[in-house]
């Protein structure tokens, strides 16, 4: 079906959904790229005038890509729950703008979740301003658990990221250290192995596990290995705690990655087999990113937005403990600069935590994009006041492996002091235990002697 | 503290990352932050450096490896950047050059500038330098090695298909990185065409020194091939297994 | 005295003080015009470690602008205090940044500012990352005083701006009713008259100060004209709160304004003699803004943001109740785009609060500028975590006299809800008493009716 | 609430300001976020227009004042932007063309589009079929209206000087608001020269319908002209006292 919007004397035309919806983004170089964007700034208001008077319930009518055609949109269609959906059942996404903003009650929002499906955050965050992504997200509470609690009100997590160029065990172990000493590690010590091999990633699950029960922290471990090795690693009998996998919002952009619905499905079940969490059971840690579904020519004339949101609901169908878009990662051909990042993480943001997942953002930049520390520290800031879950923490903020530049140790420091936020309460209590956060003196805390995890 | 404790600073041997950095307030202090706006400044030059074709194919010569260039249908480095629909395929010409002297069921073998020219102009000739002769050694049948500008990783397969090669092997420069700016990746693909997916290929990536050096690199590739040869594809399906020397920890 | 710093093999040359200063900082197209600017990016990295080197105490030592040349060049210099320099004295400017965002105690801040000259808060926000100015001003505390108390901890006040083409004063009776009932006006109710006629002022003044009369408001009101014209209005007997006045860097560029450090001297004891404040006397009311001393020819080749930084001393000379930077209005020829105006937003607001000015910003773009609602959230939230003391309120966020976008009453609502901050306290508990905030239900609050001021 | 009250949507008929929008929340209602939006798309499209010189001569002759045009120094809308510099200098060509029939002592006449063509445009013309005549009865010796694009306030002050006159008032677009794209500032600046400052002229904004109407402005022009030529200068010390009918309200 078409849609239709007059500003002045121009109507235009949108010959469908998608369309529609690719041209009420706002600007950004990869929907460009595939085509899709709106040719003139008032062709793009029009077009979200046209998705503000668009009935929600159309979304969920008509899928932008088709059931027969794609598992996604099965997985989204199938798991709607029209009695969640009642309460906004009747809006127009415009409407639901209005809805959102004024409802004051999380749980209210919560309890929309089964309701809604991925077009339909998608749609409505195209028509909100960046201070109404980050109102409405700082509205939205999730919270997940395997050894600790993440997610609680006023705390905020931290991935501690020690990689290395060669997976050099000790090299990950000293930066493992670091980050402790800098207060982060309780989203998950997370680490991505440089090489593909089983037997070094054999060997980093070893000694994560190590550092984790010779410093008694209560967090998890991960090697973000493709979700075929670590399949592998479970049958080794690993000592793993979460499942890794990047994914995106089609069944094409998934088989690209080397996976599907089902994959996933039985690497969750491998990892629940191993009964590793201490307080909960989510057992997996997906990571998604506008752009990836494009660069493998399996976007469906969707835009880049729209397929983030449907990632989002396939990571949901998984009770993740953590989700992160590496928003600034894949590229100036999908966000060209500072600002587009900057929007696209506080939409991925929004999209992830309306949907009820436990949103982190990677908030990085590529060197061959228009950015720099300064937009870092604009998304940053943004993304605590709209309560992100957690942030990455990589030493200096510089990845010697992956090549781009992250959030610090010390921007999460930053964050965490100048809003007040806390780490996860269990984090805390073991910070406090082992000393780091007090005065600094010229001692390292024993409890955190390097030689206890062979760094003599 | 502005500087850490000795036994903070110490663990700096163990890595090239940036650790034990000291704290004012919550902040890096002065000294960490403006070396890091200068590697900053310096990686945004490397990713626009351009490759010195003719210098790499006489290295290549040197090393017994006949060479030929290519250009991707990316016109300039601004265009490579927001195109990469371009930067994977190939001029007509180059086509056509390419299919005029194919090397059915052969090896192909591929050196791109990708984002970082300066890590295919340095480490390219010394890996291939081991790795050719052994894959000759192995009875392979080698084209002449494609020295391509302005591509990404899937023009391998664009210049597989015009070769009619059963494998390429695409070395490509990385994104550069504020502490390495000349890191190569490596990725094999078994049946190069139109329409790979990223999920039937391998990779091998951060060599270069620091990283994975030249020479290991090769030994792993040559163990990835000959798997590939044995398994008749790459991708999620063929597992690193290289047997590696245990490293103790703990 | 030259300066120079090598980066890899080349070694950069700054021919002085003003050069070096120019080049150190961030990009921005005023410099670029001025011919002032880094030509690189490594240039100015080795410009900012070259100032990192740099004494502060050179600062003082080597006026950018020659004490006989420069009447703020004097009034700077003759003010400094050395004692309340002493704690800083010895350091460069590399590690008095260390030294702000180590300090944990706003009263030490506060110690230091006289001892702090512009020139100094300007080169050592030129090597600050945006959380750095953000962190650092969070801990500077400003409190001043007319008839409400503005700048205390977790407080947040707004400029009313009721605006009107033709300064028709039913039309800006309307607007400012608007602005109140939603929540604005604790920083003042300052008009900007779109004439500069004597009479319309006058008529504007008696009619603000009926209307704050008449709904009993804890606030002080204001019309933007010149302050000669203010002058004029203060010996005709107009009921005059605060004097205004834009204000500049330079002697010359205040000349190009029409005023002088001895005419705004002469205005402040003008309005003080009227004694109109009931809890306090800060009476006069600035704004600045960079770039326009390089507009006026008025720079001396120095570049604008050090300028601006002097523009607050000259303000800090007069004990101002408000000090406002407009930071995008003067237009994309000084800063271009919302990443320039982001970041000038943030260092005029850090440069004025060290320098203990109760620091707003005019968060603001024109339509000739590349920027759009999406960098003004982004500005307003940093500076909302910064601790802005206020910023503008203008209905629906179009002003249609000045004709540019600002911050609407509903943009300061956001900003207050979603980090908590409350209005000045007396402003606050007038708004408790007139029921505003409350259940709205379909009613105007009977004491806020709008017949009480002639809109009947 | 999404609409306030009628008491408070009824102000809205004393203002065009955004007023009475209603909350939605803390924020705006979608209707009005989007109209805003609408408005901003608008109001920068009309930066970029060009003004239609030609037609606005034609209009000028209708009214009985002549023409001439000028370009300034800023080539295209692009550097006119950024270079506020070359917007407010003559072309040296069109510095001698002015320069060879000067006006001395006269009373020079600029219409500049500035940061709105359309501003200039619509009111230039109507504005100075009052204002022209009555200056003439004050036995004012009007020089050629000039016509210029891409032009800055201070322009005025290099075309008083080539033409030698003694005033010089310069009309000019005002930059392109969401509510009105088409207000014209009108800056009057006594014996114009290189290097006048602001604090030396007046200035009559917001001259459009639903701001001061041409009508209006050329009264208040023509009362600031007299004074200017009674004190012999204009800015800071030449105030405007014109008597106004009072405003009641309260
Ligand atoms: C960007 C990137 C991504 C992006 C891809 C962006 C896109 N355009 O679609 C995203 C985030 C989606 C991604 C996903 C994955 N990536 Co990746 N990725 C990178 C990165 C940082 C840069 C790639 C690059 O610039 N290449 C050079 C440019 C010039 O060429 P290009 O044609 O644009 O690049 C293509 C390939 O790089 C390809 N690609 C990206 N990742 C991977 C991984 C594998 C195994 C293969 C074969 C191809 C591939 O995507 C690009 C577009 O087609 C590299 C590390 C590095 N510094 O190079 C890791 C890297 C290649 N990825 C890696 C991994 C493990 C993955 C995942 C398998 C993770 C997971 N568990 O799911 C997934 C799935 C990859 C797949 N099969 O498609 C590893 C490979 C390790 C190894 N030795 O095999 C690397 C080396 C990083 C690391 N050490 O963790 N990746
Ligand atoms: C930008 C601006 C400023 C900027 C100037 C920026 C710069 N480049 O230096 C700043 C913030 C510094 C400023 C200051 C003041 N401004 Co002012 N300004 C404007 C604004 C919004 C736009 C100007 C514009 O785009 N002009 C058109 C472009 C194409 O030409 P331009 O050559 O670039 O413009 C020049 C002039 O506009 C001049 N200028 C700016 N303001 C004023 C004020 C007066 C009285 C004069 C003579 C010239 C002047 O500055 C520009 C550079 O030289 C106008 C309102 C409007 N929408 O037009 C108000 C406006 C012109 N300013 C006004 C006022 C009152 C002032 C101040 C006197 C306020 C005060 N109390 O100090 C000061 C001092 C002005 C002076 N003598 O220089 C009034 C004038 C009212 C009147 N009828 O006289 C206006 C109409 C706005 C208003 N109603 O409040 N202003």
């Amino acid at each position: 079906m078409a849609y239709a919007h007059a500003i002045g004397s121009t109507r235009y035309v949108f010959a469908d959904l998608a369309r529609l919806l690719a041209c009420a983004s706002p600007r950004r170089s990869g929907d460009a790229l595939a085509g899709l964007a709106a040719a003139s700034a008032t062709e793009r208001v029009a077009a979200q005038c046209a998705m503000a008077d668009l009935p929600l319930a159309t979304l969920l009518a008509e899928p932008v890509i088709p059931y027969e055609q794609d598992e996604v949109t099965r997985l989204i269609i199938d798991r709607h729950d029209p009695a969640a959906f009642a309460p906004v059942a009747a809006l127009t996404v415009g409407a639901f703008r209005d809805w959102l903003l004024a409802e004051e009650d999380p749980a209210v929002l919560a309890a929309l979740r089964p309701g809604l499906t991925p077009e339909m955050v998608a749609a409505v965050s195209k028509i909100m301003r960046l201070q109404d992504l980050v109102a409405v997200a700082a509205k939205c509470r999730v919270t997940t658990r395997f050894r600790n609690t993440i997610g609680l009100p006023g705390r905020l997590s931290v991935r501690l990221q020690p990689n290395h160029p060669t997976d050099d065990p000790r090299g990950i172990a000293a930066a493992t250290l670091d980050g402790l000493l800098l207060g982060a590690g309780d989203a998950v010590i997370g680490v991505n192995p440089a090489s593909d091999s089983l037997g070094s990633t054999l060997t980093l699950l070893a000694m994560l596990d190590e550092i984790r029960a010779r410093y008694d922290i209560p967090t998890q471990t991960c090697v973000l290995a493709h979700v075929t090795t670590s399949l592998r690693c479970i049958a080794a009998g690993a000592p793993l705690d979460l499942v890794f996998q990047s994914i995106g919002g089609t069944e094409a952009v998934n088989r690209s990655f080397g996976v599907s619905l089902t994959l996933l499905a039985e690497a969750r079940d491998a990892a629940l087999s191993l009964g590793r969490g201490s307080i909960g059971t989510d057992v997996m840690y997906f990571e998604t990113g506008q752009g990836s579904a494009l660069s493998a020519g399996a976007h469906h004339g969707v835009d880049q937005q729209t397929l983030e949101a449907r990632a989002y609901g396939v990571a949901r169908a998984f009770a993740p403990l953590l989700v992160n878009s590496v928003v600034g990662f894949i590229g100036p051909e999908y966000l060209y600069d500072g600002k587009q990042i900057l929007r696209a993480g506080l939409e991925d943001h929004f999209c992830g935590k309306l949907l009820g997942l436990p949103m982190g953002v990677d908030v990085c930049y590529t060197n061959h994009a228009e950015a720099d520390q300064d937009d870092m520290d604009a998304l940053l800031t943004l993304l605590g006041v709209a309560g992100v879950t957690y942030v990455m923490g990589v030493p200096g903020a510089d990845d010697v492996m992956l090549s781009y530049q992250s959030t610090s140790f010390h921007d999460a420091l930053y964050l965490r002091g100048v809003l007040g936020l806390r780490p996860a309460p269990e984090f805390e209590a073991w910070l406090a235990r082992m000393g780091i956060g007090g005065a600094a003196g010229g001692q390292l805390p024993p409890g955190l002697a390097p030689a206890l995890i062979g760094l003599g | 503290m502005a500087e850490p404790p000795a036994a903070w600073r110490n663990l700096r041997r163990f890595t090239q990352a940036r650790i034990a950095l000291g704290r004012a307030g919550n902040a890096v202090p002065t000294a960490a932050h403006l070396a890091f706006q200068a590697a900053h400044a310096g990686a945004r030059d490397a990713v626009h450096a351009a490759l010195d074709v003719a210098d790499l194919l006489a290295g290549l010569r040197v090393a017994g490896l006949p060479g030929v260039a290519v250009t991707s249908a990316a016109a300039d480095r601004g265009t490579y950047l927001l195109r990469p629909d371009l930067g994977r395929a190939l001029r007509p010409q180059d086509t056509a050059a390419l299919a005029a002297a194919p090397c059915p069921g052969g090896f192909a073998l591929v050196v791109c500038d990708g984002l970082s020219a300066l890590a295919a102009q340095r480490h390219a000739v010394p890996l291939l330098a081991r790795l050719g002769p052994a894959l000759r050694g192995d009875g392979l049948a080698l084209a002449p090695v494609v020295v391509a500008v302005q591509g990404r990783v899937a023009l391998g397969d664009a210049i597989g298909a015009a070769l009619q090669a059963e494998a390429v092997l695409v070395l490509i420069g990385e994104r550069p990185g504020l502490s390495a700016a000349d890191s190569l990746g490596a990725y094999l693909t078994w049946h190069p065409r139109a329409g790979v997916s990223d999920a039937e290929r391998n990779c091998v990536s951060n060599i270069r020194p620091g990283g994975v050096d030249p020479a290991a690199a090769a030994a792993k590739l040559l163990w990835l091939i000959r798997r590939m040869r044995a398994l008749r594809l790459t991708g999620v399906a063929l597992k690193d297994e290289q047997p590696q020397a245990p490293v103790a920890i703990g």
